[in-house]
């Protein structure tokens, strides 16, 4: 075959092709781990629950029937009820909604954020990254759940606001961790390579670095879905993330705590939902790490 | 995917080495070794049958291009063969004694006091964290329970001395990232030969140094083996090295040992197809106007278990039943043997 | 930027090249410490020509080739290439200076492991606008053909070769822009031998096929004289000894030169002959003494070695072989 | 092999905690018997200084060490008694008051309570001014008006008659408290807010000098106060010999803790812990209606909240039932006054009960049929956020869409004082022990409180309350208050909800417990524990 | 050493000028009046305007910026609003509480963490690691203030194992105050009751709070572990001959460790941050809910003395972390940087 008769046909064939080298090189490594199974298949039903979370639900989540108050579980009430006579079950369902939602947006703000300013600071080096990694050990000195209290604090209380407090007190450490891959590869032959061929800085960081950086950002922020998660959840808990009667999980617990002695389903199971998702994106995290590290790629 | 062990016994009978040897037993006798690595894209088929021995007081080299078997074989010796890899089959009988099946307590004892090792990277082989007088004197404290760590790190310090490290007494504080190449080398042959190991295993020990480094290291280990009346089994691909310190010679490739014998036969008559072809293509003997030869081809898959002549694809003179069975070794001259069926009918 | 000094029969010309790295350290980050990695080469390379160079590591033969397209700072000294001088400003090589490229030594760390072979080889055209994206796709596919690889290969990425195979991409990706020079910083160390009879052939096939300048970099003694007419040794940052490659193998007027050569193990000398061993580990580039880099090794140091620092002197009139040391007449072995 | 590791790491840890063990005495039972342990949600208390504490705990804690010329009687607060005064007057002017003090009482530091005292220690309120300091300057009451008669007499002149029940219970309240002038004097400090002079402000917070049933021993903030009888009282000796308070916020937690015995009295529990306490026979649960009425406050000037038919239409569509008996587990009664159950002036009438389809029809009368948005902001309180949500879903129903603002206190009342509030869940409870206390916020907007904040000008309340306010006649006074509520009750900016009963699990072996009926209105001295 | 140290305090004060600047302008942004938050829901009108003068937050921002930068140039962190006490007290009386329960957790997180990791990695991808991996992330995944609530219940209500929440028992009086940690002044005190009372108080607390720093422990052991067990020296040692489990302790232990205390570090950090929920929960009277309660009265003095403590000592925390680091990994020295490149 000689380059003239290169077809777009044949081209696309073999991206496709490359494709799927990629996709089962990952399947395999994936396939091995039961652990990760695990946890893709939670994240997998909680994005489901999440769509069709009306018809899953067996009540209004925001009815309340205050005669039947702190029901346990029962026929009627999967979950039991809650301090207001709402069906847990279906507000359980419902918080999935809201669940995905922060993390997927906390995630989308601060990554992005950490990826440019880590890249600038790591491949400009001098006089941006002093500044950049002043500022962002300021905002890493404040533990991140003060840092969120702060913000949610400042600005008034609900989800909105959480999500963006949660963004700020994130971002300094995407921006480290991606500092520090920038400083590792800016050096390496391959980046050199294209310098020599005529290669700009921002061409150096966007088509060069930034791929670099991405797996291990992919990485770290799917490990710490579960920590946002778990600071929205904080923040609802001291009444500074979603507002009554959204049925936000950590919102659902704080409001449980009192009857967690007698009725502990209130907040137990609320918990249990925290629990579980967040595992889950622990557990995609840890195995993504496995499939993304080239380190284990090459065992 | 089951794992079954081929058996496929060549047609022709492999030499019996013991009776081809006039010397005594040999210090090192590895029969039918086979060692297969359970990976995630299948079993790779590494070692497929390998013969090799080590008389006592000889330097037997053994060449060979990246991946094919002859570093596994060192550590199979050692039985240190890290998962997914596993020694499937075979025999390796080290002074009479059969390793394969010691209990691991009695292995640990032969490892370092009775058959040691010197590695590629010396720097990387020595732990960073531990001064490197201690990593001597651990060698020592591990084999001889008598001994106190005092007198081990004197001794450490005196073995320091006689690998030629100046000022061992405060060298052997140092830190492994604070020597040279050439001193970590030094450290590590200390460290091994401090036991006085009737076997040294030398996997490429000096292909990361320098020439001239290279050639001071070469020489001190000359020295020591002669001086302790040890055994060498180099591990090297670089066919200058190994001329210039052995005593005969195995070349692998693709998981067996295809020719053997002593060095001037090897290197200077060589007899299987694979062991001229790889002379042939070394710059040193090319004329700067003619291309170098080169083996056509690539280096097979191994993730098929051993079924023909694993070189036969390559082969300028491969035949039909290159590709149908396993040649068996067949002796080409004396104390020389080649596994190829040009030469079934001996020399 | 006059042409006026530079010798207009070489494609490039190095004078007096000094390449300093400073160690800092302390609060102020004062200057503690420099690295003298190369300090004072000058050669001269002609249109087609194959220089070899060789020497240990740390010789800073590497950093020489790395200082030639950018990647390391040009302390002093002039460089022209094509009679013209070259100026790199930090880390970005000067446009024209895309004729000059180099094949690194590790073949697995000089590839973007994220990208495909297509972007890999075509990214300098698409740099220097020399191709649009429609037409990289074929354009990739040429230059690979040339190198021995295919379409199969196209949208591979690189852990997906072996080494060989590697730096044959390398090769295509320098190619690609038809640079006059390459700098082949090692190319073969990292494979085995009948991979690296295959590379050093096609080397030497594409050098005649395009009338390529090779600076071929190598520690490899036997590579080097197999590929290149000319050879120069470096030690410590210096140029000690620089000649035609038969004269320099078989008359070695540097000691260096000469306990190189006699160290380098060889099949056809057979097993324990009398070698030259030098002692002692070779000098870090750190602040290094003056007069002679090799004096502290060498066997014949004298007085003035350690004081005075040798030039680069023909051997003898209008010889091509020129040699750093005060005492070469007396180094006839 | 990694076995060993974990073997020695267990053994040690063994090893070490067998001889911690050995170490401790078994001396814990023989104390606790005369220690009373009350857990109770302190983390308000900020200080321990009657001219400055203003939080429920801090001013109950400040009348446990500290007298005042006139207190309420164990359990009561309908008329203020003597106490440190033995007796008093007022002049024929209606302005000139005279206090004949005791000559028994004593300080802790065992000087005499004297005149004196008293004069230092209500110009130290009027001249530091902090937060309770309204309760004395509202009478016009400067330094120059205090004067020392003789040693055991004490005259204070106000700026125009006022009523004298309002006085007297003013006095009564915990910012009157007689500090121990002689000890105060000698811990005056210059701090940057008071350049010439702090009064002892920095030291009494933390420390106490008065004349009280009980002495301050350590404020572990955040953690607990310990305060250790006063054996010397002149009139009241505790039966315990210490009191410990513990902080514990969550009423689950002293719920808890009550129930294994770890605390002696759980101070106001929530109707679920109270449930669960049922049939315990170790615990008496101690009810009393709280003076603290929960009502919901509506901005006038917010939207369909100026119409006083959407008003009143949102007054009839609340489940009142369903609160009481359901939120509030029974504990809490409704009310349609701003004088709480206890106080002359109290009404039992009910104006409002759930009523959707009147609720609907003066929605239609104001035009908004279709309903409309409103927000409600909340603080994060048990059971504000509950009520709100309660009063969310009642609001539905009638087409009123409510969102909830769940606000920490640090945005609900400055935003409140700000009016920038739609509609607010809040609580107010009396500041003193007299219905002016709740009828001067709540219906004069001069006053700018309640009224004020929820943009309510009623000239002609206000003019009412102003006239009640200096009305002698203690009968004309209580019909002002109810002419009043009958016109906030039909157009007031207020849903008013409920009085609540204050619920407090008591173990079997404490005797003598009152419920406070008030947040200032502890008397620890009753209580003893067998 | 002494020229690194100095750059690092230097790189600290700059941290701190800006975590008050920051600060302060954190309180800026809030729209709403911290005094009238101060004076409580019922104080009239009158009072909050007083109380606005008194604290000077009738002037321009740039005059109260004036004021607080040069009180804090003085070392004078101010009065609290909410306390009525100089800032410095409030966190000398609580931050040795919460200091005392990080270290705990601390200590618990590291020692459990780093056997689940060198567990995990030793026997990789066996049923064996995927517990421990499970297991560790079952810690992270907590939700703190649940879990709190839920083990106080099982250990202190149902199986009266541990005490009541709270740092010490009612009955008994803080030994004389030396260090502010409990353990440490009825060391000194030779109270041993008081001791015995203050670690039963701590496990429940400490662990709930230890659980959350585990994972991370657990999770660079073990991929730092598998590294270092792949490495050459890991070899060599099996090839002096070593026995297996020295192997793992003394030769890849040892390794694993350098990368993991940096993970320390940063858990330290976490720590402090998740006491804020531990301490609301278990009525731990430290520096966690003294800052909540700060930032939800905006007790802007508070908020800057608390934030800039619980900063120095994590970055004080961190600068210990490196000097460990050297100290562990030899290869470090922290004085001479630059390279060969």
């Amino acid at each position: 075959m000689t380059a003239q008769n290169l077809t777009t046909v044949e081209v696309r064939m073999l991206r496709a092709e490359s494709r799927k080298r990629a996709l089962q090189d990952s399947w395999t490594l994936w396939k091995r781990n039961p652990v990760t199974i695990a946890g893709t298949l939670i994240i997998l039903s909680l994005i489901l629950i999440a769509m069709v979370a009306p018809w899953l639900a067996t009540h209004d989540p925001f009815d309340q029937i205050l005669a039947d108050r702190l029901f346990p579980p029962s026929l009627d009430y999967w979950f039991g009820t809650d301090n207001l006579g709402r069906d847990i079950y279906s507000r359980v369902i419902h918080g999935s909604r809201l669940t995905l939602m922060i993390a997927f947006v906390v995630a989308l703000i601060s990554g992005p954020i950490g990826l440019v300013v880590g890249v600038l600071s790591g491949y400009l080096g001098g006089m941006v990254d002093e500044v950049l990694m002043r500022l962002s050990d300021i905002f890493l000195a404040f533990p991140k759940l003060i840092l969120a209290i702060a913000f949610a604090a400042a600005l008034e209380p609900g989800l909105t606001n959480a999500i963006i407090a949660i963004s700020i007190a994130n971002w300094p450490s995407y921006a480290r961790l991606v500092r520090a891959e920038t400083l590792a590869v800016r050096n390496s032959d391959y980046i050199d390579a294209v310098r020599i061929l005529g290669a700009g800085h921002l061409r150096i960081m966007i088509y060069h670095l930034t791929p670099m950086c991405l797996s291990t950002l992919i990485v770290r922020v799917s490990l710490d879905m579960g920590t946002i998660i778990l600071i929205a959840a904080g923040l609802g808990f001291l009444g500074l993330g979603a507002q009554p009667p959204a049925p936000e999980w950590g919102l659902m617990v704080s409001d449980g705590r009192n009857y967690l002695v007698d009725q502990w389903w209130v907040s137990t199971i609320p918990g249990i939902a925290i629990l579980v998702v967040v595992l889950g994106f622990n557990l995609v995290g840890d195995g993504l790490r496995d499939i993304l590290d080239p380190h284990q790629r090459q065992s | 995917m089951t794992e079954t062990v081929p058996s496929l016994i060549p047609k022709s009978e492999p030499i019996d080495y013991s009776s081809t040897n006039n010397e005594s037993q040999p210090l090192l006798t590895i029969r039918d070794l086979r060692v297969h690595f359970y990976t995630l894209r299948g079993t790779v088929y590494a070692l497929e049958g390998v013969n090799l021995d080590v008389q006592k007081e000889e330097t037997m080299g053994i060449v060979g291009e990246t991946g094919c078997g002859k570093s596994i074989t060192a550590r199979a010796v050692l039985r240190l063969i890290d998962p997914p890899g596993k020694i499937v089959s075979g025999t390796v009988e080290f002074d009479g004694q059969e390793l394969l099946n010691l209990h691991p307590k009695e292995m640990r004892r032969i490892r370092g006091k009775r058959i040691s090792m010197i590695m590629q990277e010396p720097r990387m082989s020595l732990n960073p964290v531990i001064r490197v007088g201690n990593q001597v004197a651990e060698t020592l404290l591990i084999h001889e329970s008598d001994l106190s760590p005092s007198a081990a790190r004197k001794k450490a310090e005196e073995m320091l001395q006689s690998v030629g490290i100046p000022d061992a007494g405060k060298m052997s504080k140092r830190y492994p990232h604070e020597l040279s190449g050439g001193m970590a080398q030094r450290v590590m042959i200390a460290m091994m030969l401090v036991t006085r190991p009737k076997l040294l295993i030398a996997d490429e020990p000096t292909s990361a140094l320098d020439v001239t480094i290279q050639a001071q290291i070469i020489d001190l280990m000359n020295d020591l083996v002669h001086e302790l009346q040890s055994s060498v089994m180099m591990i090297s691909h670089d066919l200058g090295v190994v001329a210039e310190t052995c005593d005969r010679v195995a070349v692998m490739y693709a998981g067996s040992v295809v020719e053997q014998g002593r060095v001037e036969d090897v290197l200077h008559n060589p007899r299987h197809p694979y062991t001229k072809g790889l002379l042939r293509t070394l710059p040193d003997n090319a004329s700067e106007n003619e291309d170098l030869y080169s083996i056509k081809g690539n280096v097979p898959s191994l993730f098929m278990p051993q079924q023909q002549c694993r070189f036969a694809p390559r082969c300028e003179f491969s035949q039909e039943r290159c590709f149908q069975e396993i040649p068996g070794s067949y002796q080409v001259g004396n104390n020389h043997s080649a596994a190829c069926f040009l030469h079934e009918n001996g020399i | 930027m006059s042409s006026v000094d530079s010798n207009p029969s070489s494609l490039l010309e190095v004078k007096d090249l000094h390449v300093y790295f400073p160690i800092r350290g302390g609060v102020m980050r004062r200057q503690l410490h420099t690295v003298k990695a190369v300090s004072g080469v000058s050669l001269n390379l002609a249109q087609g020509e194959v220089l070899g160079l060789v020497g240990e590591s740390g010789c800073g033969k590497t950093t020489l080739g790395r200082a030639l397209v950018g990647l390391a700072p040009m302390t002093s000294g002039r460089v022209f290439f094509n009679a013209k001088e070259l100026h790199h400003k930090n880390g970005k090589s000067s446009n024209h200076a895309m004729k000059m490229q180099l094949i690194f030594q590790d073949p697995y760390s000089s590839l973007h492991p994220r990208k495909q072979v297509r972007d890999l080889v075509g990214e300098g055209l698409l740099i220097n606008g020399l191709a649009r994206v429609e037409e990289l796709d074929e354009k990739v596919l040429d230059i690979l053909e040339k190198v021995g690889l295919g379409v199969d290969h196209l949208y591979r990425y690189p852990h997906e070769f072996s080494g060989g195979q590697r730096q044959r991409i390398s090769l295509a990706r320098a190619l690609i822009l038809k640079p006059e020079l390459i700098i082949l910083d090692e190319p073969t160390s990292a494979l085995d031998v009948s991979v690296q009879a295959q590379i050093l052939n096609m080397l030497k096939g594409l050098q005649k096929e395009y009338n390529l300048t090779y600076l071929f970099i190598s520690h490899d003694l036997s590579v080097v004289r197999y590929m290149s007419r000319r050879i120069g040794v470096m030690y410590l940052g210096n140029l000690v000894e620089i000649g035609p490659t038969r004269s320099v193998f078989e008359n070695p007027k540097h000691p260096y030169t000469h306990s190189l050569l006699s160290a380098l193990p060889s099949i056809k000398k057979g097993k324990r002959k009398e070698r030259m061993i030098l002692k002692g580990d070779p000098p870090t580039p750190i602040d290094p003494p003056p007069g002679c880099p090799f004096a502290d090794r060498c066997s014949n140091t004298q007085e003035k070695c350690r004081i005075e620092k040798p030039v680069l002197e023909p051997l003898k009139k209008e010889s091509s072989q020129l040699v750093a040391c005060f005492f070469q007449n007396e180094n006839v072995l | 092999m990694i076995r060993k590791m974990l073997n020695a790491i267990v053994a040690v840890s063994m090893a070490s905690s067998m001889v911690i063990l050995a170490f401790v005495p078994q001396t814990e039972a023989a104390s606790r018997k005369d220690v009373l342990v009350v857990g109770m949600a302190t983390s308000d208390l900020i200080s321990l200084d009657p001219a400055k504490a203003f939080e429920f705990s801090g001013v109950g804690l400040i009348t446990q060490m500290y007298d005042r010329l006139l207190d309420f009687p164990p359990g009561s607060y309908e008329t203020p008694e003597a106490s440190l005064a033995k007796s008093w007057s007022v002049g024929s002017d209606g302005r000139t008051w005279t206090f004949k003090l005791r000559s028994d009482a004593k300080f802790h530091s065992g000087n005499p309570v004297t005149a004196e005292d008293v004069v230092y220690s209500f110009a130290r309120v009027v001249t530091l001014k902090d937060q309770p300091s309204f309760i004395l300057t509202q009478f016009g009451i400067t330094p120059d008006s205090l004067k020392a008669v003789d040693r055991h007499t004490f005259q204070v002149t106000l700026d125009q008659p006022y009523a004298g029940g309002i006085f007297l219970a003013c006095l009564a309240a915990g910012v009157a408290s007689v500090v121990d002038s002689k000890i105060v004097k000698q811990h005056v400090k210059n701090t940057d807010k008071y350049p010439s002079g702090d009064m002892g402000l920095t030291w009494l917070s933390t420390n106490s000098a008065g004349s009280g049933s009980f002495i301050l021993k350590q404020w572990a903030k955040n953690d607990r106060v310990v305060i250790d009888s006063n054996a010397d009282h002149w009139a009241h000796v505790p039966k315990v010999k210490r009191v410990v308070i513990k902080e514990i916020n969550e009423a689950t937690s002293r719920r808890l803790q009550v129930e294994k015995g770890d605390i002696d009295i759980a101070w106001e529990l929530f109707p679920d812990q109270v449930k669960a306490l049922q049939g315990n026979q170790d615990l008496n649960i101690q009810k009393f209606p709280g003076t603290t009425i929960y009502y919901m406050g509506i901005n006038v000037k917010a939207g369909p909240l100026a119409d006083p038919r959407v008003r009143k239409a949102i007054r009839y569509a609340i489940d009142y039932d369903g609160i009481i008996n359901n939120i509030m587990g029974g504990a809490a009664k409704q009310i349609n006054t701003f004088i709480p159950e206890g106080f002359a002036g109290y009404t039992s009438k009910i104006y409002y009960r759930q009523d959707l389809n009147k609720a609907k029809e003066l929605l239609k009368a104001a035009g908004f049929e279709n309903g409309f948005e409103i927000e409600m902001d909340t603080g994060d309180q048990t059971p504000n956020p509950e009520l709100a949500q309660s009063v969310q879903n009642s609001l539905r129903k009638i087409g009123v869409t409510v969102k909830i603002n769940t606000l920490v206190s640090a945005q609900l009342w400055p935003k409140y004082r700000a009016q920038k509030h739609d509609m607010i869940m809040a609580r107010w409870g009396p500041d003193y022990n007299d219905p002016h206390t709740n009828a001067q916020p709540f219906t004069d907007y001069t006053a700018r409180q309640l009224s004020w904040r929820n943009v309510y000008y009623n000239e002609w309340t206000s003019g009412l309350i102003k006239q009640a306010g200096v009305e002698m006649d203690q009968k004309r006074r209580i019909g002002l208050y109810q002419q009043a509520n009958q016109v906030i009750q039909e157009d007031g900016p207020y849903v008013f909800l409920f009085q609540p009963l204050y619920q407090y699990g008591v173990r079997r072996n404490i005797d003598g417990f009152y419920p406070p009926p008030s947040f200032d209105l502890w008397k620890l001295y009753t209580i003893s524990k067998n | 050493m002494p020229a690194y140290l100095l750059k690092r305090l230097i790189s600290l004060i700059f941290t701190i000028a800006g975590i008050a600047v920051v600060t302060f302008f954190i309180s800026l942004v809030v729209p709403l009046d911290p005094l009238a938050a101060i004076a409580g829901p019922q104080a009239p009108q009158e009072t909050v305007e007083r109380l606005r003068v008194l604290y000077g937050f009738d002037q321009p921002l740039y005059v109260q910026f004036g004021h607080y930068v040069s009180r804090l140039s003085e070392g004078n962190l101010g009065m609290s609003f909410q306390t009525g006490r100089p800032v410095l007290d409030d966190i000398i009386q609580f931050f040795p509480a919460t200091l005392e329960l990080a270290t705990i957790a601390l200590i618990i997180s590291i020692v459990s963490g780093i056997t689940l990791g060198v567990f995990s990695a030793v026997y990789r991808n066996s049923w064996i690691d995927h517990f421990a991996r499970v297991f560790s992330l079952i810690g992270v995944s907590m939700p703190v203030f649940w879990l709190g609530l839920v083990l106080m219940l099982i250990f202190y209500f149902k199986l009266d194992w541990l005490p009541e929440p709270g740092r010490l028992d009612i009955m008994l009086i803080e030994p004389e105050r030396v260090t502010g940690f409990l353990l440490m002044d009825s060391l000194i005190a030779q109270d041993w009751e008081v001791f015995y009372d203050a670690l039963m108080h701590l496990i429940l607390p400490g662990s709930v709070l230890g659980l959350f720093g585990l994972a991370g422990i657990a999770r660079i052991v073990r991929s730092s572990m598998l590294d270092v067990l792949s490495q050459e020296y890991v070899k060599t040692a099996r090839i002096k001959g070593l026995a297996e489990h020295l192997v793992i302790v003394r030769h890849a232990l040892r390794n694993a460790l350098v990368p993991t205390v940096t993970v320390i570090g940063l858990t330290y950090g976490g720590l402090l941050e998740g006491s804020v929920l531990t301490e609301t929960i278990f009525s731990w009277p430290g520096l966690g809910r003294y800052l909540t309660t700060a930032f939800l009265t905006l007790d802007l003095n508070a908020i800057v003395g608390g934030t800039m403590l619980v900063a120095m000592s994590y970055s004080l925390v961190n600068l210990v972390v490196d000097l460990l680091y050297a100290y562990l990994n030899p290869k470090i020295s922290l004085d001479g940087e630059g390279s060969l490149s």
